[in-house]
């Protein structure tokens, strides 16, 4: 009968309305106790006590916690993750990027004996205002010593401000991104939990043990 | 008694909420007839051709995601099977097989969003739309757990994907599977039998299949008209000979027969998903000896693809440096415009946006 | 799987139509000569074991020294395909070739982009103006001799 | 005189004011009037000015909490969740809006017919504001009791049909115009089904007067003639340009329709007009067709008239979240073909069945309910046919949807 196609359309949207939403409230959501309660790992009791004010928003469903979207360790962020003791200047990460945004100035290092000269970086400029977070500077890096970061909450009011200077990436936070990196997501690494000091654990290659560095630097020569 | 009337010119865009991007119509209304339609393009015109032309063959990936920004995967794809053939990289099967999931999960994107916003046009209050999105969602976080973004992929390379899949992949991709059916069945009982639905999209902007092959227009629009010709199908590329699936083909070639017919095309999709996650076997995903600098022989190629809007090629002339010597790209939402005009001459006002909106022509390929 | 004929035997089939117009044949297409190309073009459309009612895709190339036309030509009624080649003028002067809109309407915005970026004038195209840039625009940009 | 001082607030006030023999010592909670009888005229002044201030006031307030409700409700249908930042649960996002739409800057363009331009929205606001005067929100709660209350709505809403006209006209702008002129042609037309299916209503009723049409309601006329409530009820919506007869705006056609070139305030108080519009008509509907403020009195009257109301507010919410817009051409075919006509068959079929019981009991009225339904569903299907998508194309070739194999 005519109107029947509009009546299913209808009950359609309603049982929308009844259902779940998909929406994800970042920066923070709303929510009532149970949930702030679960939020903090306190019991609902406990909470009331502990936090009076927060106790009596949230049986009224008005507390306030955090939420983030789901973000997926391959995630290409930016606050790119340099790690200094692995580079060697060789400028490949600058050579391949499609824009040309990364700068790097070296000169030549003093000697390290066991593993042969390497350059010191002057400048390590990353122009992420102008980064399309392709990751083809990650892909080309021989040494595994650039990383994409994780995050997403760069907003500057200054183009110049976007620019990472060289003391930025060395002081930023190291919570690198696994993306083309699949020794790092092998050990089911999540960038929001932890960082990743260490240089030693990023590379591409299982770390010698004794035995092979014996062989590689005594007895081969 | 007859009334003096003037018709009216008005331009329509390029900033304008339906369409889609920064196209312009130079319309000429009389009344609210439709008597003349002058599309306009170029706002978005970024020269990516003249681009490519300075880059290496994989930085060109990134470029190539964005010209149809809503079906960024079987852009990478048409590309880079177009460097396999001109370099003569043969691909590892299991990276073939992911980048075949990774372009049915862009066309199911696709067709929901062109489906979305044919009915937007229409006048639904976002609702339909919103639905949409919210299965395209699903795919993006796909994308987003392959290779880290949502949009702007640049998951393909030559001789296959940059990584293997993570393994929170395969779950989420099954939980997908199993819901993605009810949801196109929410829709179809939303819109497919809504009669307002029916009287604004029969026999409006009818395209026959003559028209449509002598303008060249493919994809979904075409097979709308009735003409089989779908390139999965006939000139089979990556793994699709090993896969069964059906064209679904309209009669008329109508706006509604577009919108069913790419309605079941993501219901077909969701079948070759399946059959794709049944032949899949481990293995590496890209050949070892593919070098990250690609310099094929001087030579051409073009290796044309169904993507979701039509027939997807990339003319790749090489010159054997590492860059192409040429690059054109053969976009299908460009080439479907051209009989825009024959289409919506005499409709009303509000046919027009419908029938673009069936074209689903994508500004960002549009003007490259 | 479509077949696609390598250029021995485009050579054949357009001997058969037009003789003496294919200049010179490479691994999978032929230059032919371009003013016999629309009446080849016709021919290629309408005979009955050719039949290429696609015109998959329209383009130029600038080889430096010469400017030439690419065309992807596809029938789905057989389900075959072939790529025609053709030099337009002489050198890089006033490249001039004849317009298939009359027998291919998606010729249409293909051949006018073609010209807007790359300059290539078609005789007889019905609306031949820029599509992508500005009327003002000066040079066409995708030559190899456009200055940045 | 009379008939105002039915209304309990206007009594209550009023009493206060006026030192009256009417005023028994119930409305006389805080001390007798100041103002002696013989100056009643002033007191009656007073307490009219008083009752429309609150009105007025209320019906702002009411479209702030429409404006949210429906964002609200809105965003649900879609499986999102709405505004949600400002104030608990997003209520204080209305007032951040009319802040904006106050700040904003005032544009008026340089092609405007500048009188027209600015007189439009003003003319849109008021007419809508003079509905509210007939209503009644509850037992014995009212502004007046016209005795043409019904013609009075009529005319009113017939009203703004102008100063969308002034506004598509005024500002210049060519979607304007197409905006404008739809809004003309659209509005008039269903003016007509509209009227029609309110003399369904009178008929029952025997009188215009909006409280007399409640008090007839045994059976609310939504069940009892539904053909006459259906075609109400999408004329209204066709009257308050809502989807999906939003032509005039067409957000996806003509960007804003008549409203494109208004800004800050002047856009505030089309906003404003709409939004008041749907909820005056919504009112409308309920006390002609839902039995206003009649129901069980387990609850006051008043919360009565306030469910319906709000029901009545969801279901306009609910059809603009669900429905396409329809094309110009078929809106004037959907007035003139289809309501018009089954407006006829209602008012025909309530006046044979009003000669056959003159004056029916509740079980005859039952019957008369049962035959106006059977009716209904045979009008809609015969109309159906008639005017209906057609399964089959001209020249035969019936649609599908060919899966190759």
């Amino acid at each position: 009968m005519f109107g029947f196609g509009l009546i299913k359309g209808l009950w359609v949207t309603f049982k929308n309305l009844i259902g779940p939403t998909f929406t994800v409230q970042y920066p923070d959501k709303r929510v009532g106790l149970f949930k702030v309660a679960k939020y903090y790992k306190q019991n609902p009791f406990s909470f009331l006590k502990s936090h009076p004010i927060d106790g009596l928003k949230s049986i009224v469903g008005q507390a306030v916690i955090k939420e983030y979207p789901d973000q997926f360790p391959r995630f290409r962020g930016q606050e790119f993750n340099w790690y200094e003791d692995r580079c060697t200047g060789c400028a490949s990460c600058a050579k391949y990027c499609p824009l040309g945004i990364i700068e790097i100035e070296t000169h030549p290092g003093e000697n390290n004996i066991q593993e042969g000269t390497s350059y010191d970086i002057d400048v390590f400029d990353i122009d992420i205002g102008r980064c399309m977070f392709c990751g083809i500077c990650v892909e080309a890096c021989p040494f595994d010593a650039l990383h994409m970061g994780s995050g997403f909450e760069k907003a500057t009011e200054k183009r110049e401000e976007l620019v990472i200077a060289v003391d930025e990436l060395r002081s930023a936070d190291k919570r690198p991104s696994t993306w083309f990196r699949p020794q790092i997501e092998q050990s089911s690494y999540q960038p929001r939990d932890k960082e990743m000091d260490d240089f030693h654990d990023i590379g591409r290659h299982e770390k010698p043990t004794k035995e092979e560095l014996t062989e590689r630097w005594v007895n081969e020569r | 008694m007859s009334i003096r009337t003037e018709p009216v010119t008005m331009n329509v865009g390029p900033i304008h909420p339906s369409t889609h991007g920064v196209f312009r119509m130079r319309v000429t209304f009389d009344g609210e007839e439709i008597i003349d339609v002058e599309p306009v393009i170029g706002y978005l015109h970024r020269g990516s051709e003249k681009l490519a032309e300075e880059r290496t063959y994989t930085q060109v990936v990134t470029l190539t995601d964005r010209m149809d920004y809503v079906a960024s995967m079987t852009n990478n794809q048409s590309y880079i099977l177009s460097v396999e053939k001109l370099a003569g990289i043969t691909p590892s099967p299991r990276g073939v097989w992911l980048r075949m999931i990774a372009s049915e999960l862009q066309r199911i994107a696709s067709h929901a969003v062109a489906n979305g916003f044919l009915i937007n046009d229409l006048g639904a209050w976002h609702t339909p739309l919103l639905y949409m999105l919210r299965e395209r969602e699903k795919i993006l976080e796909m994308f987003e757990m392959l290779c880290g973004a949502r949009i702007t992929n640049s998951y393909l390379r030559p001789g296959g994907v940059f990584m293997d899949a993570p393994d929170q992949f395969w779950p989420a991709l099954n939980r997908f599977l199993d819901e993605m059916p009810h949801r196109i069945d929410d829709i179809e009982n939303l819109l497919s039998t809504n009669e307002i639905v029916l009287i604004r999209t029969q026999n409006v902007g009818v395209l026959k299949k003559d028209e449509c092959l002598n303008a060249s227009i493919t994809g979904p629009v075409l097979r709308a008209s009735g003409v089989d010709w779908d390139l999965r199908h006939k000139n089979p590329y990556d793994y699709y000979d090993q896969i069964s699936f059906s064209r679904p083909l309209g009669e008329i070639g109508d706006n509604h027969d577009r919108f069913l017919v790419r309605i079941f095309e993501m219901r077909e999709s969701l079948k070759i998903l399946r059959q794709c996650i049944e032949n899949i076997q481990p293995g590496p995903v890209r050949p070892k000896e593919v070098p990250f600098l690609v310099r094929p022989p001087k030579g051409d190629s073009y290796v044309p693809i169904e993507s979701p809007k039509g027939e997807l090629g990339f003319y790749l002339v090489s010159d054997g440096g590492v860059s192409p010597f040429r690059c054109h790209v053969r976009a299908p939402s460009f080439i479907n415009l051209t009989l825009l005009r024959e289409m919506v001459l005499g409709d009303k006002i509000a046919d027009l946006f419908v029938t673009f909106g069936s074209l689903d022509v994508n500004m960002g390929e549009v003007d490259r | 799987m479509t077949k696609v004929f390598s250029g021995e035997m485009i050579r054949e089939l357009i001997d058969d139509l037009e003789p003496e117009s294919v200049v010179s044949t490479n691994n999978d297409s032929v230059h032919i000569k371009s003013e016999s190309a629309l009446k080849i073009f016709n021919e290629l459309k309408n005979k009955e074991n050719c039949q290429f009612d696609l015109l998959s895709s329209l383009t130029a190339v600038d080889y430096i020294d010469r400017f030439e036309m690419v065309y992807h030509l596809t029938s789905t009624v057989h389900n075959h395909s072939l790529v025609i080649k053709l030099i337009c003028g002489e050198g890089r002067k006033e490249p001039k070739v004849s317009s298939v809109v009359s027998i291919w309407k998606g010729a249409d915005l293909q051949e006018r982009e073609v010209w807007d970026l790359m300059g290539i004038t078609f005789e007889n195209h019905p609306n031949l103006k820029r599509l992508l840039l500005w009327e003002e625009f000066p040079g066409h940009p995708l030559r190899k001799d456009y200055l940045r | 005189m009379n008939t105002v001082m039915d209304s309990v607030v206007f009594k209550f006030i009023y009493c206060h004011l006026v030192s009256s023999n009417e005023c028994v010592d119930s409305f006389r909670i805080l001390g007798s009037g100041f103002i002696s009888e013989k100056y009643s005229i002033i007191g009656f002044l007073i307490t009219s000015l008083i009752l429309i201030l609150i009105l007025i006031n209320g019906a702002l307030v009411g479209v702030l909490a429409l404006i949210w409700g429906e964002r609200r409700l809105i965003g649900r249908f879609q499986a999102r969740l709405g505004p949600n930042r400002w104030g608990p649960w997003g209520i204080f996002t209305p007032v951040a809006d009319a802040i904006k739409v106050m700040f904003k800057e005032d544009i008026s363009p340089r092609l405007s017919d500048k009188f027209v331009f600015v007189l439009a929205p003003v003319l849109m606001v008021i007419p809508v504001l003079m509905i509210f005067a007939v209503i009644p929100f509850g037992k014995a709660t009212f502004l007046t009791d016209l005795n043409v209350g019904v013609l009075f709505i009529l005319a009113i809403t017939s009203t703004n049909t102008l100063s969308v006209l002034m506004a598509g006209w005024g500002s210049g702008n060519r979607y304007g115009i197409i905006g404008g002129l739809r809004a003309v042609a659209m509005l008039l037309s269903y003016e007509i089904p509209m009227a029609l299916a309110a003399v369904g209503v009178i008929l029952m009723a025997g009188s215009l007067s909006i409280i007399k049409v409640i008090e007839s309601q045994t059976i609310p006329f939504a069940i009892f003639q539904p053909l006459g409530f259906l075609t109400f009820l999408i004329a209204a919506t066709a009257e308050l340009n809502r989807s999906p007869f939003d032509i005039t705006e067409a957000e996806s056609e003509l960007i804003a329709g008549y409203m494109t070139e208004y800004s800050s305030m002047k856009f505030g108080l089309f906003f404003l007009g709409e939004f008041m519009a749907t909820i005056a008509a919504s009112a409308v509907i309920v006390c002609l067709f839902l039995g206003g403020w009649r129901g069980p009195e387990i609850i006051p009257s008043h919360f009565w008239f306030l469910i319906k109301w709000i029901l009545m507010i969801c279901v306009f919410i609910w059809f603009r979240a669900t429905f396409p817009r329809l094309r110009v051409d078929q809106i004037m075919e959907l007035a003139w073909k289809a309501l018009f006509e089954l407006t006829l068959i209602n008012i025909l079929a309530v006046a044979i069945l009003m000669l056959i019981w003159p004056d029916p009991t509740i079980l005859e009225l039952w019957i008369m309910t049962g035959i106006n339904w059977i009716i209904f569903f045979v009008s809609l299907w015969i109309f159906g046919k008639l005017l209906g998508p057609k399964p089959e194309q001209k020249d035969g070739v019936s649609r599908k949807i060919v899966l190759q194999k």
